[in-house]
């Protein structure tokens, strides 16, 4: 579905990510694992095209995305979960919501019902504007914008940072669901291993901005771990 | 010279058209032949040099009574007389290929084709318009229209001279239009308050209890002054109390109409500012050049249809719309474009910009004010009594500000684009992943703030000067409206607007002009310190950071 | 050099900023003057050049730029100023330097510099006269004397006030009003002057509204329906250049008082007019009063430099003084010892076109007094510019010389 | 703390003080030793520019103090300067003595105008330099400690602050217009003769204000530094960036603002006093609005947050005013304007960012040289 | 509020003059064993309750964790401590003496409540070292600050801290430039060292690895019992590694309060929080 190669990208005069090569297979869900600072984060803005890239090249569906900007990649069914939440502090839940009503390809007019089934809070707090939310429903609503512009490839970057236990498990299954149900390929960015596992098809690890170790979850072993996940 | 002696008064220069009107009304008795001599040659002395000839001659053909005299007064007192070089007879004129047309003043024979030189016009002054519409109003009292004789009732309000007010009593018993009744009847007990009789007196005191005509209590005022008789006096210190209480009232309304009109041109002008720079957050200092470029828009307008004045408004309405919108969107494309996130130095380069803009209007139009004109309707005041009088291009632009209002909320609370502005300006970023066209938003609400900036132009021309500086005089107050209001409301906008304009007319009597204008700003600061971010800020847990 | 073979003619005059309005006129007057004087053959066989800066409407900007025209570029003459303050800026250097100014512009007067001429009227050649002839001719009783608040409107006001007073005005029927400048929301005060003149005594306004405020206030006039009839407004700053930028049909009637108009039936005039409109190649251009003012202070500083034979600024004030030339209203304008000029005062009705038909003038000129009479610290001040006296501020009662002259 | 330890690190500032120093050191000797015919001679017109310049050179560094540093886009800075302009000029008028154009002994010439009989009670001790010069500092930041502990006591912030600060400075300027204000009105203050005894005409006296506001830019420069360089410049810094956070780490930021605002003022209050006997006139026009919006201007072009970036974009842009008034009158605010927005587009940082832009540039087209530089 | 009480309120002396009255003069008074009383406490937004009658008492050198689902209140406690927000009703000491509600937020900084936010802010254009120096306890008035100079002790202590928090190769880069996990280290590095007699820890290890949350587990167990820390997490496995004693919030108030495992087993804490 989503294929880079020989990423590289420069902050200022520092290099973060390194000849990245990474293919993202289509109705599976990544994982993006690596300590703090290692380039996660920047992945996953260079998908979206907020950062420019030094050099490399990015194939979304056979399209060159490196060419579009990101304003033109969201209608091509790519949502972003943004790490740090990005509310929209003085817009209204629901208007956080329609916001991603533009970028859908039927042009629909209403939030889908299915968001605040999947986010009952929201529903709730529909007129209160973004910032005030508590940081966990933040968390929540940023997820359900992103699903409302109907993505087919979806960026969580730490999606169950501040939430509350029950709510992660529950997003957990919500991943899955969406996966099976509307063909959903996932992009995930998590440090805690237990919910990676319960998610995740593949991993791949990140150190220093470059690519270490990537494979099927399950070859995830405690090695690989230690080598790469703790300090 | 004048043959009627009065007119030569100096210290009482309006006893000249009494004067006249009294000749008019006993030469109306004589045979009019005998006239006729002296009458061609006052024609002849209108286009004297001196101002006491012209007027004398006045004199002589409005007691002529003949009855197209009224016409050559009007076209007199309108600047279309003319007279003709060669033997000095005042002519009326119409433009033609080769010149002019005449046509005799008087008779209104053709008198053939000239060319322009040859005539000349007959100019007059202050005194002799005075004189003129006396005259007039003395020749139409009994004119069929009524709305002429309205006129001619209004003019002769107060006029003491017995004849006269015989003339008015007369007209009285045949005059069925109720509004020329009613000055008629104001006419005739100011009179009666000269009367001998006190009862007479007592009664036209009482009738004119509450009037707010200003020669009613004027009138009264003077009585006061040398009335012995008791009761009267004691009536008409009642009928003067009267009407001092109903003047304060409408003084007040008249402040406070004064005062939203104020506010309403702080609005107008801020209000696309509100747009620009408490939306986009981008500190536009071009702003007021924006203003510039809409009251141009309308000048250019105004020149390329000279014939349809009155409807010029309406094409430059839109005109400055587009003409300013655009040049917004040029200035975001090229400019502020590359500033998004730098907010302070978008400062910086709207600043430049607006040095150029001012400039560039120097160099192409000129440095020096252009004339705006105002339409017809745009002119004069809707009379809502005597003592209150509000004037059209105030009301219709304080209407004008509120549907300039009513419809930048709409947009910006109804339509997409009013959202995605909003999640633009909060988090650029973030919009642009959600598929927001960020750059296509930008140029649109950048051009819309500076299209209502040029429809804040056109209204501003018909109130002020038009020239290279004028945008100046407004960034300063629009800034601080906008600020005031509480930025990123456009609600906060109006209220401040009209606040604003309020406070500062509420102040002007005993503050005078620059007085309230300096309490005003200290009112904002100390206000400021109760409501840090404004009246009606933005609130919750992101704003306070 | 060329230098040597060139007479430098200084031009400091705002070409932006708030003053611009009304000074680049008086820039390109100076510039068409020069013209024509070089068309004529120049001036002691040289050529004029004349050298332009632009002082932006910034009051210490004009003195840096006087100080530059005289040290910089060594002009002989500056021709320049608008507002008094920037002739305030300016006349230190002037003085420090011994340059020479020619000012254009009608001011309060209170002034007199042995650098300085002024070619425009001082305030008996303007306000008195005005005064008179609307207590005369139109019986006017009260009066509003209302103005921009600075020196000229105030000091034109108080001069006016000790006038009136001293012709049995009495004070209720004197309502003064000081607006800021660029005033712009004149509804309230436009309502206060329409209360205060419809208390039965024929009433006039004084206008010493300065600048771009004169605008919105004649429509202001014009929509509460204040005719000239009514109360007619007589103004000091409103010329033909400030009617070009209004809608005149509404303020028909209304008078202005000056030494100059542009529809004076006068040849010079005709043919300065028709000069203008060929050097601007725009025959909708108008003239004013301090392009008046110009011409004539050029004309009197050519004769002078003529009759000294010399640019040296000693020698042309010593040569000026009593020098005349033609004015374009058909009178003559002469230099006097207070370097002040003699002029007609001419009173205008504003007409639909944009011009004033003259309803009134003096019979002949009237010399400019630099130290009004009916000040009471000034009344005893004249200033003479020739020997013995050679005084700006000279009292006449101590028989000496006050102020910095003094040393 | 020394000087040296001030300016460790500044080498824009280093430079800065080593071109004002031998400025300070050329100009009088090239104006007062060399024959005005020589072709290095430095005319009076120029001494007196350039002192003007550096006064608002120091105007500039004392807006960046609060700009750069503080995040506080004051607008109101015109007005300090205008105000120790003000007592300048109060003293100044005052040593005018009887030399005035009616000649009273004690009212200077727009009083006795006004048909006042004595001198205001505010106007009181102007007579004496020292009091003056005190005043000259004390007013602007009396001024600024009653604004500022009113405002930041509200936490009016950000441009609810700027903009106060600038209905201050326009409230000022109106009232500084009024003739009842007895500051003259609208003609201000001018007509100067003498300060100290030294005659104001005297290219001696010139040298002397120009040799102070020299002197005055250097002192002030160093004072900002070090205050810059002090960890409660690093606090106001931090209250730049998140002003909320500072508070809850324990630092009292009304204080820290108001303590900075307020020097920042009074600086600007002594630039106003050096430049007002250099230009021989202040008015209320000083106070104008867009003066405080060109003044950050000026900062914003030299590079905001550096200080010496400050004193070049003074200069600079003022220097760009004086050579294009005079060359072309008729279309320099083509260029002015021009000039502000191509800084803008091609130089964020200004031009203090100029050198790092220059580095960076040259760094990236030789890697090899830079991996050099960086080693050690 | 009457128009006279607000007037004498504005009035108050420690009000009006409170820049020359030092509440740093008082003492902290926990000799009752308790460090912070929250009683009756309520605030609303808008109407909406977010937190509802709240007691809440945490012991001098205790270790305390706070657990609730997304909008309980428990970041808008911390608000109401640390002086960000005024509760409606309701009073909070600070030991046995010191009103909260009275003072200002550095006021309260500077008596020891120190606080590491939920959403990491860090001064962005100073160093990481800066930005620790900037926190370190001390004298934090205007002229003491214009005065400071470092000392080595301070400096040493700088570095411990950056050992701590793992940051020691950022030392020099400016904070803007963290990823988040390095920021919400320096944040907690910035908590320390203000070194205060409570520290407030919203939501330590969001985005942390494991092991560097074992780190931080271990950190803030060596800090209790010279310091009382109240921590608000929801990584369970995080709360159970240090709680002792857990508080839960829900809608504004104590919904239960134990060990953990008295918390964990409570079958409201599961049914609103814990899931099955
Ligand atoms: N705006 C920036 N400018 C310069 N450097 C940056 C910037 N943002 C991030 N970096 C650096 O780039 C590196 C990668 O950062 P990134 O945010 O991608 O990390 P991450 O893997 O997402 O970490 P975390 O798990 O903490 O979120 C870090 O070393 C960080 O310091
Ligand atoms: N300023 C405000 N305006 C409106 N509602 C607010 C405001 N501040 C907080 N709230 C509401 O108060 C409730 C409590 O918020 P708070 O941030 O304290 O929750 P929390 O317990 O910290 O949640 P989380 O675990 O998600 O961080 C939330 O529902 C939030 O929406
Ligand atoms: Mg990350
Ligand atoms: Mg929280």
């Amino acid at each position: 579905m989503l294929e880079i190669s020989g990423l590289n990208q420069f902050y200022g005069e520092s290099h973060t990510l390194w000849d990245l090569d990474v293919e993202i297979p289509q109705g599976q869900c990544t994982c993006v694992m690596g300590r703090n600072g290692v380039g996660k984060t920047t992945l996953m803005q260079c998908i979206m095209g907020l950062l420019p890239l030094r050099s490399g090249s990015l194939s979304y569906e056979g399209q060159d995305l490196a060419r579009l900007t990101a304003e033109r990649r969201a209608p091509l069914g790519i949502g972003y979960v943004p790490q740090g939440r990005q509310i929209f502090p003085l817009l209204t839940v629901e208007e956080n919501l329609r916001i991603g009503l533009a970028a859908r390809p039927d042009r629909a007019k209403q939030i889908p019902g299915y968001i605040f089934e999947l986010f009952p809070v929201l529903k709730e707090m529909l007129g209160r504007r973004g910032g005030d939310l508590s940081g966990g429903q933040q968390q929540q609503l940023a997820i359900g914008r992103a699903l409302v512009i109907d993505p087919k490839l979806l960026i969580l970057d730490e999606p169950t940072e501040g939430i509350q236990p029950n709510i992660v498990h529950e997003i957990g299954d919500i991943i899955r669901r969406l996966m099976t149900d509307l063909n959903l390929t996932v992009i995930l960015v998590e440090q805690k291993l237990p919910f990676a596992r319960r998610v995740a098809d593949r991993f791949i690890i990140l150190d220093r901005g470059r690519l270490m170790a990537s494979g099927a979850m399950p070859d995830l072993t405690e090695d690989l771990v230690k080598q790469y996940l703790t300090v | 010279m004048p043959m009627n002696p009065t007119c030569r008064s100096r210290r009482f220069p309006h006893l000249g058209g009494l004067g006249l009107v009294f000749g008019v009304l006993i030469l109306m008795m004589l045979p009019l032949g005998s006239m006729a001599d002296e009458i061609d040659a006052a024609l002849i002395d209108l286009s004297d040099r001196s101002f006491e000839v012209k007027q004398a001659a006045v004199d002589v053909i409005a007691a002529g009574g003949d009855p197209r005299a009224g016409t050559l007064l009007e076209a007199l007192l309108g600047g279309n007389l003319y007279a003709r070089e060669s033997d000095r007879r005042p002519v009326l004129v119409a433009p033609s290929p080769g010149g002019y047309r005449l046509t005799d003043a008087l008779d209104g024979s053709d008198l053939g084709e000239v060319e322009r030189g040859a005539v000349k016009k007959i100019t007059i002054n202050n005194r002799m318009r005075n004189q003129l519409r006396t005259a007039i109003a003395a020749l139409t009292l009994a004119s069929p229209d009524p709305e002429i004789r309205l006129k001619a009732a209004q003019q002769m309000l107060g006029d003491a001279n017995p004849i006269v007010v015989e003339a008015i009593r007369d007209q009285l018993g045949r005059e069925d239009d109720q509004r020329v009744r009613d000055y008629l009847d104001l006419s005739l007990a100011l009179a009666s308050l000269r009367d001998e009789a006190p009862a007479a007196r007592l009664a036209a005191v009482n009738a004119l209890s509450g009037s707010l005509y200003p020669a009613a209590r004027n009138a009264l005022t003077k009585l006061l002054s040398d009335e012995p008789d008791p009761e009267v006096r004691a009536a008409a210190e009642r009928s003067l109390a009267a009407i001092e209480q109903k003047l304060k009232l409408n003084a007040a309304a008249e402040t406070l109409f004064f005062g939203l009109s104020l506010g309403s041109v702080l609005v107008l002008a801020a209000i696309g500012l509100a747009i620009t720079f408490g939306v986009m957050g981008v500190i536009n200092m071009a702003h007021g050049e924006l203003i510039m470029i809409g009251a141009y828009t309308t000048y250019l307008v105004q020149q390329a249809m000279p014939g349809f004045l009155d409807y010029s408004l309406f094409v430059a309405i839109p005109a400055a719309f587009v003409v300013a919108g655009l040049l917004g969107v040029l200035i975001e494309r090229s400019v502020i474009r590359f500033l998004y996130g730098r907010p302070l130095e978008t400062l910086l380069a709207t600043f430049g910009i607006s040095l150029i803009l001012q400039q560039l209007v120097r160099t192409t139009i000129s440095a020096q004010n252009v004339a705006v004109q105002n339409p017809s309707w745009m002119s004069g005041a809707l009379q809502i009594n005597p003592a209150l009088a509000l004037t059209y291009n105030r009301l219709y632009i304080l209407i004008f500000a509120l549907m300039v209002f009513v419809a930048l909320l709409l947009i910006l609370k109804r339509t997409a684009l009013g959202l995605q502005v909003r999640a633009v300006a909060q988090n650029r970023a973030m919009a642009r992943s959600m598929g927001v066209r960020s750059a296509r938003v930008d140029a649109l609400t950048f051009g819309l703030g500076a299209g209502v900036a040029g429809v804040a132009g056109v209204a501003l021309s018909q109130l002020t000067n038009v020239g290279p500086n004028m945008g100046q005089a407004y960034i300063i107050d629009s800034f601080m409206v906008v600020v005031f209001g509480g930025v990123g409301n456009l609600w906060g906008t109006l209220v401040a607007g009209l606040t604003l304009g309020v406070a500062n007319k509420l102040m002007e009597p005993w503050a005078g002009a620059v007085l309230a204008k300096i309490l005003v700003l200290v009112f904002i600061i100390l206000f400021i310190q109760k409501r840090p971010r404004g009246l009606f800020p933005q609130r919750g847990r992101a704003a306070d950071g | 050099q060329s230098a040597d073979d060139t007479i430098k003619v200084g031009v400091l005059h705002s070409l932006s900023g708030t003053m611009a309005i009304s000074e680049t006129t008086l820039k390109d007057t100076v510039l068409m003057l020069v013209d024509e004087q070089n068309k004529k053959g120049g001036l002691l066989g040289k050529n004029l050049e004349a050298v332009v800066v632009d002082p932006a409407s910034d009051w210490p900007l004009f003195a840096e730029k006087a100080r530059e025209l005289l040290t910089q570029d060594k002009v002989a003459v500056v021709f320049g100023c608008w507002t008094s303050v920037s002739r305030k800026s300016v006349l230190p250097v002037f003085e420090e330097l011994n340059g020479l100014l020619f000012y254009p512009v009608q001011y309060e007067g209170e002034e007199s510099s042995k650098n300085v001429f002024y070619t425009g009227a001082a305030p008996n050649q303007q306000a008195i006269p005005a005064v008179d002839y609307l207590k005369n001719e139109l019986g006017v009783e009260r009066w509003v004397l209302a103005g921009t608040d600075y020196v000229y409107p105030r000091t034109t006001n108080k001069i006016l006030e000790a006038y009136l007073k001293q012709n049995g005005v009495a004070e209720e029927d004197i309502m003064i009003n000081y607006t800021p400048f660029g005033h712009s929301d004149w509804q309230s005060i436009v309502s206060d002057i329409k209360r205060f003149g419809s208390e039965g005594k024929k009433t006039a306004v004084v206008s010493t509204i300065n600048g771009d405020a004169n605008v919105p206030f004649y429509k202001e006039l014009g929509n509460q329906g204040v005719s000239a009839e009514d109360i007619p407004v007589i103004a000091f700053s409103v010329g033909e250049e400030e009617l070009s930028g209004i809608d005149t049909k509404p303020l028909v009637g209304h008078l202005a008082a000056w030494n100059y108009f542009m529809s004076v039936d006068d040849p010079a005039n005709s043919s300065f007019i028709e000069t203008w409109h060929g050097f601007t190649k725009n025959d909708k251009r108008v003239t004013n009063d301090p392009m008046e003012a110009h011409k004539i202070g050029f004309d009197l500083w050519v004769q002078a430099v003529e009759k000294a034979g010399t640019t040296d600024p000693d020698a042309v004030q010593a040569a000026i003084i009593g020098l005349e030339t033609k004015n374009l209203t058909g009178g003559t304008a002469k230099m006097l010892p207070n370097h002040h000029i003699t002029k007609p005062v001419l009173i205008g009705e504003i007409q639909e076109d944009g011009q004033f038909a003259v309803v009134w003038s003096t019979e002949e000129e009237v010399p400019g007094d630099a130290w009004s009479d009916f000040l009471e610290g000034s009344k005893d001040l004249t200033a003479d510019w020739t020997p013995p006296v050679m005084c700006g501020n000279f009292n006449t009662v101590t028989k000496t010389c006050l102020g910095a002259q003094a040393q | 703390m020394g000087v040296a330890s001030v300016m460790r690190g500044d080498r824009g500032g280093q430079a800065m003080l080593a071109v004002l120093l031998v400025v300070a050191v050329v100009v009088p000797i090239l104006n007062l030793m060399v024959p005005e015919s020589s072709p290095w001679h430095v005319s009076t017109y120029t001494v007196t520019l350039l002192g003007k310049y550096l006064t608002y050179a120091l105007l500039a560094v004392a807006v960046d103090l609060v700009w750069g540093y503080l995040g506080i886009l004051s607008l109101g800075h015109a007005a300090f300067f205008g105000l120790g302009g003000y007592a300048m000029g109060m003293y100044l008028m005052r040593q005018i003595g009887d030399r005035g154009v009616y000649g009273h002994p004690v009212l200077p010439d727009f009083m006795v105008f006004l048909n006042w009989s004595e001198l205001p009670w505010f106007w009181q001790g102007f007579d004496l330099f020292w009091f003056a010069a005190l005043m000259a500092i004390l007013v602007p930041g009396t001024l600024a400690f009653i604004f500022g502990y009113l405002a930041f006591r509200s936490r009016v912030t950000g441009v609810y602050l700027s903009i106060m600060t600038q209905a201050l400075t326009y409230a000022l300027m109106l009232a500084f217009f009024r003739n009842e204000m007895g500051f003259g009105g609208n003609n201000g203050l001018t007509d100067f003769k003498d300060i100290l005894g030294f005659d104001l005409k005297s290219d001696a006296t010139r040298i002397g204000l120009f040799l102070a506001s020299a002197g005055a830019l250097a002192l002030g420069y160093l004072a900002c530094r070090w205050i810059v360089t002090s960890r409660l410049g690093r606090v106001a810094v931090a209250i730049r960036d998140a002003e909320a956070r500072t508070r809850f780490i324990g630092y009292r930021v009304d204080r820290v603002k108001l303590a900075i605002f307020t020097f920042s003022a009074m600086l600007a209050g002594v630039a106003g006093a050096l430049y007002v006997p250099q230009v021989g006139i202040i008015n209320p026009g000083e106070f104008s609005p867009l003066n405080s919006i060109e003044l950050v201007i000026w900062v914003a072009i030299g590079g905001r947050a550096t200080l010496y970036g400050a004193v070049i974009g003074a200069i600079l842009v003022n220097y760009g005013k004086t050579y294009f008034t005079g060359a072309f009158p008729e279309a320099w605010l083509f260029a002015l304007g021009a000039l502000f927005v191509i800084v803008t587009l091609f130089l964020p940082k200004g031009i203090a960012g100029l050198v790092g832009m220059i580095r960076t540039w040259r760094r990236s087209r030789s890697p090899a040289e830079s991996a050099a530089e960086a080693a050690p | 509020m009457k128009p006279v009480e607000q007037l004498r309120e504005s009035m108050r002396k420690d009000r009006q003059w409170s820049f020359m009255y030092s509440m740093l003069d008082l003492d902290l008074d926990v000799s009752q064993g308790v460090i912070l009383y929250l009683e009756g406490v309520s605030v609303s937004f808008d109407g909406f309750k977010a937190i509802n009658n709240l007691n809440f008492y945490v012991n001098a050198g205790e270790l305390r964790c706070v657990i609730g689902p997304n909008g309980a209140g428990k970041t808008t406690m911390m608000d109401i401590i640390t002086g960000k927000t005024r509760p409606d009703t309701g009073s909070a000491y600070f030991g046995r003496t010191i009103d909260l509600l009275r003072l200002s937020e550095p006021e309260i900084a500077a008596l020891g409540v120190g606080r590491k936010f939920q959403k990491p802010t860090v001064f962005e254009s100073h160093s990481v070292f800066e930005n620790l120096e900037l926190a370190m306890a001390g004298d934090k008035r205007v002229f003491p600050t214009l005065f400071a100079r470092l000392g080595g002790e301070q400096r040493d202590r700088i570095h411990e801290v950056l050992g701590i928090i793992g940051l020691q190769e950022q030392t020099h880069r400016e904070a803007g430039a963290l990823s988040h996990g390095q920021k919400q280290w320096l944040e907690i590095g910035m908590l320390l060292m203000q070194d205060p007699h409570l520290l407030l820890v919203d939501e330590p290890v969001a985005g942390m690895t494991h092991q560097e949350m074992d780190r931080t587990a271990e950190l803030l167990l060596s800090l209790e019992g010279k310091h009382s820390v109240v921590v608000v997490e929801h990584d369970m496995d995080f709360v159970r590694s240090i709680a002792k004693r857990v508080t839960v919030l829900h809608q504004g108030s104590v919904l239960a309060e134990g060990s953990m495992d008295e918390v964990q087993n409570d079958p409201r804490v599961v049914e609103v929080y814990l899931g099955e």
